[in-house]
């Protein structure tokens, strides 16, 4: 079986593994993940907010070439591109004078045919219902499940999950042998786009995260979003120099600790990627 | 139609009901109603795409009421009069029996009132092509244009109010213009008197009409009265949203919404 | 005595037109609209449209209109003044294109108009009326004015008659009356004298399908009889076979009221309406549509020829054509004339 | 020849409009001569029909006003009176009746400055518009239909 | 033939210095049916009257036409004295020559013609007027107050104490409501229990008042004066004339872990209970819902202990029919519960509570007698976070509204912790703080001076638990949005007023309607504040919108005032200005085909079905019909009916159609 795929920026780059261990789940499942030709970016994080159509124009141009490509779903994993998209499906479908604009910016047909699956809804759909007889070492650990901002908000547009204390990675890592501890960080700031320009504010929001879920006697964190998984790995030392100690609680993507549920190879899934060295 | 004849039957002789109004063949290729109250006179039966007089009319006939329970084989207008008739308190599931033509002429049987409504909201009700266009060149007209268009098409009309027989919702016993105390329309079929009935009409059926055309085919001189009531339809359902006969009795003109929208109040 | 019969050249029939026009008559003759033809005041020949088997309306509008003023009134000091309409106000017409089925309801109509009381106002717009008949060359499953004792050429109610001779052919003229000499006299060149073919060959073929005699008998016994309602079950109870029919003559008085000053009006009225007959009590003679539908039939078959010595139906057909539920008059009438009482 | 003076006839209910024009009695404003006003309990009792007839018997205008919404004094006879005109006045405005000719407000008990402006608005233009002659020459019985039908 | 006199009134100069008096009245002389025609320069004198009432002795007048000033102001006048001179008042209109001729326009022939077509207007309009006689409801003297709790008592007693009798009805086993659960009250911090208490009492022994608790509305038909109410009175399985109250049963009763409704949850009850100690009736009801002998069949304590064998476990509910002539609605309100709030744990904190929560543990009578301790261990909280707009002012969370008693018991609460706790630290995180009421606002400032509660403008993002603490995450708004972290050992919610569930399903059973937040809607938003659009049913309390015990006590009075003036006469009279079906003789029987349009359209629920039967009481027609009693007269019904079945008395079509013809011809 075939779904479209659309990786967006951080798959091709600082999130490789993110990308591996999705496809290779999927491939585990035969599910085969077809990427979109051409794609481009998905105007996130900025674009809206510096012109509407635009960052309506670039999601709008994915979509439409995901319908020519003939694709019915495409998955979504990095939360910021699902976001866009999502949002912009629904933009359009209220406005069809916007929806005129768009198309004629891209040249290129819009039915807002296409639907978009960030990662949780691709599991649930296509991998847990088949999940069961398939776990092979279960991931027996205390998770920290952290959602970040965009998966979940907002809400009446993307309509999924709750966005105060969601629970459908939870439940995802329940399947898989976790212990998901209950906290309050699940979608509290991590510093996003401050990755670059502030560490150090990026230090103390991650920080209080990082430091909650250890506090709560978490082994892991589990993200589903590129930008999460960096401030909380990549930016780990600004973290614990905010926090004053060494924490040293690896980030894994969902689809990872699935990956090593069902004893995928742990190069296939990118492990090997993290600047925490996952030791789980 | 074979299934509608043979239902007719086991319906007459289980004497579940004591009619079957249907159609048959008439004179000059035209088909006109039929009411079989014996089984072996379902034989005469028809349906085809000739069949448009809406047999809706005849439900509220005392003639036809006092025959007992009824059965009525109806197309979707005929369905949408009747759940616009029940929910007028004019007609109901005690005597009435809904055996349903479905637009591609199959017969389907309703258990009762509620199914014919599910059935029937399945379809919007459109104005065909031809009006739709004729509408849309009467919005281009004048003023003065459209008041001489209609002067001029209802001159002819003599008041025979075969508009008003032939129409399932003027079930009414006494009509407006049959009101002599004050005389409210001028009887005389001369300018005013037509121009008065035909508007009088039309406002009373908004709301309710649900465009079967009944009125226009039945008129001798042809006269497109039933633009009229198209034209209320389509404003109606442009000011005030869906436009379906419902059960639930929300009738378009004895309701309103605080926020009904309008332009022209000062 | 015998006709006078001349023949027209199928050119020259516009020239009579225009003849007549320039003499300042009125010409009422059968115009198509919507598919329809009713007799409209007509400008030009040209829109006389022609092929017609049979107008929509009769054209008894032009006696008997739709609805007429029959006096102004008006309250003063001293009381009540009333004017009546001034009768020498009706133009002198011209009814162009009669059939005669037509033609000869003209006759019946005014046998009801002069039963008893002599209606002024009829009979004066009638007698400014010359009628132009002509006879049928078609018809359809509609007519039967052979069973009512017409014929597609039948003269009577014409002043001139004209038969089509065919297809593209002249036209054969009969001179009936005073008037229609009158007609001849103002256009003598138009209407030459010469050996005329017979004009039966040319006539539609109307089978002759029931008894009318038999029928007024049958209905003296039919009155309680069932067949009125298997018959006007499917009737609506509008006024359309009413006002389509050369003969129905019933009218409904109305005052249409101003203040002090008022008009007195002349309105069709139809025995099919249910308030018809209506009573102020509440009380309806003819309750039911198959009283109203039993009324109109014995009204045509039986009471006229029993009163007027004349029959209310010439065969024209109309009823049954403009009918929304196709009541087939002639249908009806042979069913009556079959079912065993 | 003296100006034309229309004619037009105000359909008004009791509690808003009516008290309204009260008012501007009350507080002396002037304005046109030209407008009666027949009063109603509520704008939801006042029947379309009186409105042709209005026109029928050679009004040249017509003026229709009530509480403002959610002022009625019977909670919603205006929201009917509302949903009835939008209807009316579409059907008047499709078979060519003038528009124009009905002005239709609403008027409070406390706007009797806005009442005497309604009616010196109308008058005015009812006067650029001249009399109702459209209306007039259907409805009265002219002398043509003496002549064949 | 109607003989009508015209009056025309100079008013003094108001009318005559503009419009030609004496041509009016000349000029309505020449008209058909007028028989007397006069002018005069004060026509509401006496002698003017009197004018009127001769002449309609003398002429033997049908109908009058008093053509001078605004009808609204003089019509009762002139009619009364119609009236007086033997002729029915309704027979008597005015042409308002003064407020829409003289007065509005200059002297003229055009002013004169204008008054003049106003005239004649109203003598056509006159010809067709009918006697009418005011409609006369008979009226029963009895009361339902539906809602025990302070507006439902203040009502019952008001009501009670003017001498007529009420039924007061309460959907738990006493009555007292939400104020009977509050410790203090602002802003005088006098006990609630203390104040409220005698109050319950007197209800209790009014000979006036009938009261059943632990019973509800099951229907009500009927119109004002007369309705009919089925209350179903749910069976307490005990027999309350043999229970003494001992509270033997209460002692035994072996289950006694069920979280307390009274206590917020935050006490426990047994399953045989009162609901509290000063409970009104004070004596117990078996919740069959968690009594082991209603689960498992067995057990029965109750019944051995039982000294006077009151026990009545087969017991049924009982529905009982009572007519009354008025209603008035106190059912209250609830809160919204902390699991309504994600942000705040979803409730999944033990000690983040309600306001109400609060109250219990203030109260003496409390689960901790009193004294402030948090629910998750008893500790005493030594740093308290209140949040004011728990829900409220927040469209988010679809409760734009303002709870509006809030503001006032946080300053409360604070207050009382402060006076409990000493040196503990209280918190109150706030949007406005909406003090407006005599005494509210200087008790605010005391909270705050006096008491030092630290009030901080800004609302609240998260609460989360962390080693035993709760912090909570805010913000400063006016140290500019500084963020503010408490550590705090309990948080109380001022969580949002919301209507009571199934507040939607009663409002239908008595045909009143709501808001969109299901608070009960009142007739006019200012000047029919406790009235419903259902004439006889009033609203007291906070069922119409958050209101604290002041407002909700003098709603109570107001709606007892408007029952008891409605109960001081036997018949309520009413204008005939009604509408009425046309019924004609057999066959016909009304031109009404039954449609039923009307009914959606009368905003009174005035009209209902009728259905005429024949001897044999097999139904000919069902057609409309008004109910006087609740039609208002608006005439909606009227201007659509198809067929005109439907007229109006005063305003009938004839009346109306003739004004018109009247005012464009002549005459």
């Amino acid at each position: 079986m075939t779904l479209g795929f659309y990786p967006g920026c951080s798959l091709k780059g600082s999130s490789r593994e993110y990308a591996e261990s999705v496809l290779a789940v999927a491939k585990a499942f035969d599910i085969n993940l077809e990427e979109i030709n051409d794609w481009n970016c998905c105007g996130a994080t900025a674009a809206h907010n510096m012109n509407k159509e635009l960052s309506l124009a670039l999601p709008a141009r994915i979509l439409s070439l995901a319908e020519k490509q003939g694709l019915i779903e495409i998955v979504v994993p990095c939360a910021a591109c699902y976001s866009r998209l999502t949002v912009t499906k629904h933009e359009l479908s209220k406005d069809t004078e916007l929806k005129a604009l768009v198309t004629e910016a891209n040249g290129l047909e819009y039915t807002g045919s296409v639907s978009v699956l960030n990662i949780v809804q691709f599991l649930d759909k296509y991998i847990t219902p088949s999940l069961g007889g398939r776990v092979v070492t279960p991931f027996d650990h205390k998770v920290a499940c952290y959602y970040g901002c965009l998966l979940v908000r907002p809400h009446e547009i993307l309509e999924f999950d709750r966005e105060e204390d969601p629970q459908s990675l939870d439940v995802l890592m329940l399947k898989v042998g976790a212990t998901p501890i209950d906290w309050a960080f699940k979608t509290e700031c991590c510093g996003a786009g401050l990755s670059v320009s502030r560490t150090s504010s990026v230090g103390r929001l991650s920080g209080k995260i990082i430091g909650d879920a250890k506090d709560r006697g978490a082994e892991a964190v589990i993200v589903a979003c590129p930008m999460c998984h960096s401030n909380l790995d990549m930016r780990r030392d600004a973290i614990n120099s905010y926090l004053g100690e060494k924490i040293d609680i690896p980030v894994l993507y969902i689809t990872q600790a699935i990956g090593l549920a069902l004893g995928l190879d742990r190069k296939a899934l990118g492990l090997q990627r993290h600047f925490v060295k996952v030791t789980v | 139609m074979v299934d509608l004849i043979k239902r007719a039957k086991e319906l007459l002789e289980a004497s579940a009901v004591k009619v079957v109004i249907g159609y048959e063949q008439g004179t000059g290729n035209k088909t006109r109603a039929l009411f079989v109250e014996k089984a072996e006179d379902a034989d005469k039966l028809i349906f085809d795409s000739r069949c448009v007089q809406n047999l809706a009319t005849y439900i509220t006939k005392k003639e036809v009421k006092e025959m007992g329970k009824m059965a009525i084989a109806a197309t979707l207008p005929v369905m949408r009069s009747i759940i616009q008739l029940a929910s007028e308190f004019q007609v109901n599931d005690s005597n009435l029996l809904v055996l349903g033509i479905t637009p591609d002429s199959k017969l389907v049987e309703f258990a009762n009132l509620v199914e014919v409504e599910t059935f029937v909201h399945q379809y919007q009700i459109e104005i065909d092509e031809r009006n739709k266009e004729m509408l849309g060149k009467m919005e281009k007209m004048t003023k003065a244009e459209r008041w001489k268009f209609w002067i001029d098409e209802l001159s002819p009309c003599f008041k025979c109010y075969a508009c008003r027989a032939a129409c399932p919702m003027c079930y009414c016993h006494r009509c407006t213009v049959d009101v002599n105390q004050p005389q409210w329309i001028p009887v005389s079929s001369n300018e005013l008197g037509n121009l008065e009935w035909h508007i009088m009409r039309a406002i009373h059926l908004t709301g309710r009409c649900i465009d079967c055309d009944a009125c226009y085919n039945a008129c001798p001189l042809s006269i497109p009265i039933n633009l009229l009531t198209k034209k209320m339809l389509t404003d109606a359902k442009e000011h005030f949203g869906n436009y379906q006969p419902s059960l639930k009795g929300e009738h378009l003109m004895s309701t309103y919404k605080p926020d009904d929208k309008e332009n022209f109040i000062q | 005595m015998n006709i006078d019969k001349r023949l027209v050249r199928k050119d020259s029939l516009e020239k009579l037109f225009d003849i007549l026009k320039q003499n300042s008559k009125t010409i009422y003759a059968p115009f198509s609209k919507n598919g329809k033809t009713t007799f409209r005041n007509a400008e030009s020949f040209s829109v006389i449209s022609t092929g017609y088997i049979q107008t929509t309306e009769s054209s008894k509008d032009i006696a008997f209109p739709r609805s007429e003023k029959i006096l102004d009134y008006s309250k003063n000091k001293e009381g009540m003044s009333v004017r009546g309409i001034d009768l020498k106000d009706i133009p002198e017409v011209v009814l162009w294109g009669v059939r005669p089925c037509d033609a000869i309801g003209i006759g019946e109509l005014s046998s009801i108009f002069n039963w008893d009381y002599k209606d002024e106002i009829y009979n004066n717009r009638l007698s400014r009326v010359t009628v132009f008949g002509f006879s049928c060359n078609k018809s359809d499953e509609y007519c039967f004015c052979t069973s009512v004792g017409g014929n597609p050429g039948n003269v009577t109610g014409s002043d001139i008659l004209f038969t089509h001779l065919g297809e593209d052919g002249d036209y054969l003229a009969e001179i009936l009356t005073e008037k229609g000499i009158a007609v001849v006299s103002a256009a003598p060149d138009l209407f030459v004298k010469s050996e005329t073919p017979v004009k039966e060959k040319f006539l539609a073929e109307v089978p002759v399908r029931f008894n009318h005699e038999e029928i007024r008998e049958r209905l003296d016994k039919f009155f309680e009889s069932k067949e009125w309602i298997e018959q006007s079950m499917k009737c609506l109870g509008c006024g359309a076979c009413a006002y389509v029919c050369p003969t129905c003559a019933c009218f409904d008085i109305q005052d249409e009221a101003h203040g002090k000053k008022g008009t007195r009006v002349r309105c069709w009225d139809s025995c099919g309406f249910s308030h018809f007959t209506l009573h102020t009590s509440g009380h309806n003679p003819r309750e039911v549509q198959s009283a109203r539908w039993r009324q109109r039939i014995m009204h045509k078959f039986s009471y006229m020829p029993e009163r007027l010595s004349v029959y209310g139906c010439t065969g024209c057909g109309r009823c049954s054509r403009s009918c929304p539920a196709d009541m087939n008059i002639l249908e009806h009438l042979i069913s009556i004339q079959e079912v065993t009482v | 020849m003296a100006e034309f003076e229309p004619k037009i006839v105000a359909f008004v209910c009791n509690w808003c409009t009516y008290a309204g024009a009260d008012l501007t009695g009350t507080s002396r404003i002037k304005y046109a001569t030209n407008v009666r006003i027949i009063r109603f309990p509520c704008t939801g009792r006042i029947d379309y029909m009186l409105l042709l007839k209005a026109f029928d018997e050679g009004a040249d205008g017509i003026i229709v006003s009530g509480c403002h919404p959610n002022d009625c004094h019977y909670t919603s006879g205006n929201f009917h009176a509302r949903r009835r005109w939008i209807m009316f006045r579409s059907l008047c405005d499709f078979t060519g009746i003038d528009t124009e000719r009905i002005k239709f407000s609403w008027v409070s008990a406390a706007e009797g400055a806005k009442w005497a402006d309604i009616v010196n608005a109308t008058v005015t233009s009812i006067r650029k518009l001249g009399p109702y002659t459209d209306y007039k020459k259907v409805a009265k019985y002219p002398e043509k239909e003496v002549s064949h039908g | 033939m109607s003989k009508v006199g015209v009056f025309v009134c100079h008013c003094g100069e108001n009318i005559s210095a503009t419009v030609d008096c004496a041509k009016v009245a000349e000029t309505a002389g020449t008209y058909d049916g007028v028989a007397f025609s006069v002018d005069y320069k004060y026509m509401c004198s006496d002698p003017g009257q009197n004018l009127i009432k001769s002449a309609i002795k003398e002429k033997g007048l049908t109908g009058v036409v008093v053509a001078s000033c605004s009808p609204r102001m003089h019509e009762p006048t002139f009619r009364k004295a119609c009236a007086e001179a033997g002729l029915n008042p309704f027979m008597c209109e005015m042409a308002n020559l003064r407020e829409h001729c003289s007065w509005v326009h200059e002297k003229g022939e055009a002013t004169t013609d204008k008054a003049i077509d106003l005239v004649r207007i109203l003598v056509e309009k006159v010809k067709y007027n009918h006697s009418l006689n005011e409609i006369k409801v008979p009226v029963t003297k009895t009361a339902l107050v539906i809602g025990g709790g302070i507006a439902g008592i203040q009502a019952s007693l008001d009501i009670a104490n003017t001498g007529h009798k009420v039924i007061l009805i309460e959907k738990d086993p006493s009555i007292g409501g939400h104020m009977s659960q509050l410790s203090e009250t602002f802003p005088t911090l006098d006990c609630s229990q203390c104040i409220l208490t005698p109050r319950m009492v007197e209800v209790a022994q009014h000979p006036n008042i009938t009261l059943y608790t632990y019973a509800e509305l099951e229907s009500l038909e009927g119109f004002i004066g007369n309705f009919k109410a089925k209350i179903r009175r749910k069976s307490k399985s005990i027999d309350e004339k043999l229970c003494t109250g001992c509270g033997q049963c209460t002692m035994k009763c072996p289950v006694k872990k069920i979280p307390s409704e009274f206590n917020e949850g935050l006490g426990k009850r047994t399953a045989i209970y009162v609901p509290f100690p000063q409970a009104v009736p004070n004596k117990p009801v078996i919740d069959r819902i968690n009594c082991t002998y209603y689960i498992k069949g067995k057990c029965k304590v109750c019944e051995i202990v039982c000294p006077t064998g009151a026990i009545r476990f087969d017991q049924e509910d009982q529905i009982m029919e009572v007519e009354i002539g008025a209603i008035v609605i106190a059912t209250g309100f609830t809160v919204k519960q902390p699991d309504f709030f994600p942000e705040y744990g979803y409730g999944k904190y033990a000690d983040v509570i309600t306001g109400l929560q609060f109250e219990r543990l203030a109260s003496a009578s409390g689960p901790t007698l009193g004294e402030i301790r948090r629910p998750s261990d008893g500790k005493i909280p030594e740093k308290i976070v209140f949040l004011a707009c728990a829900g409220s002012r927040d469209p988010a969370k679809g409760i734009p509204y303002c709870s509006k008693i809030c503001c006032m018991y946080i300053a409360k609460h604070a207050m009382l912790y402060q006076h409990k706790v000493h040196g503990g630290k209280s918190y109150v995180f706030y949007m406005d703080i909406r003090a407006g009421g005599k005494q509210y606002e200087e008790f605010v400032r005391r909270a705050i001076e006096d008491d030092g509660v630290n009030y901080v403008r800004g609302r609240v993002s998260r609460i989360y638990e962390k080693n035993g603490k709760l912090i909570v995450n805010g913000v400063d708004t006016l140290l500019n949005a500084m963020p503010v972290e408490i550590e705090a050992d309990m948080v109380v919610l001022a969580t949002a007023g919301v209507a009571n569930e199934g507040a939607e399903e009663l409002a239908q059973k008595l045909h009143i309607s709501y808001d969109p937040y299901k608070f009960f809607a009142e007739a006019h938003p200012k000047l029919k504040p406790v009235e419903t659009n259902t004439a006889g049913i009033f609203l007291a309390g906070a069922c119409q919108a958050p209101r604290d015990i002041p407002e909700s006590v003098a709603m109570a009075s107001g709606a007892a005032v408007k029952v008891a003036s409605l109960f001081s006469k036997d018949e309520l009279t009413r204008e005939p200005i009604i509408a009425v079906v046309n019924r004609q003789a057999p066959p016909v029987y009304s031109s009404c085909v039954g449609c039923f349009l009307c009914v959606s359209a009368c905003p009174y629920q005035a009209i209902e079905k009728e259905e005429i039967k024949n001897r044999n009481g097999e139904v000919i027609k069902s057609i409309a019909k008004v109910n006087p009693g609740l039609c208002q007269g608006c005439g909606t019904c009227v201007a659509f009916c198809r067929t005109k079945s439907i007229d109006i008395q005063g305003y009938t079509h004839e009346q109306m159609y003739t004004e018109v013809m009247a005012l464009l011809n002549e005459y």
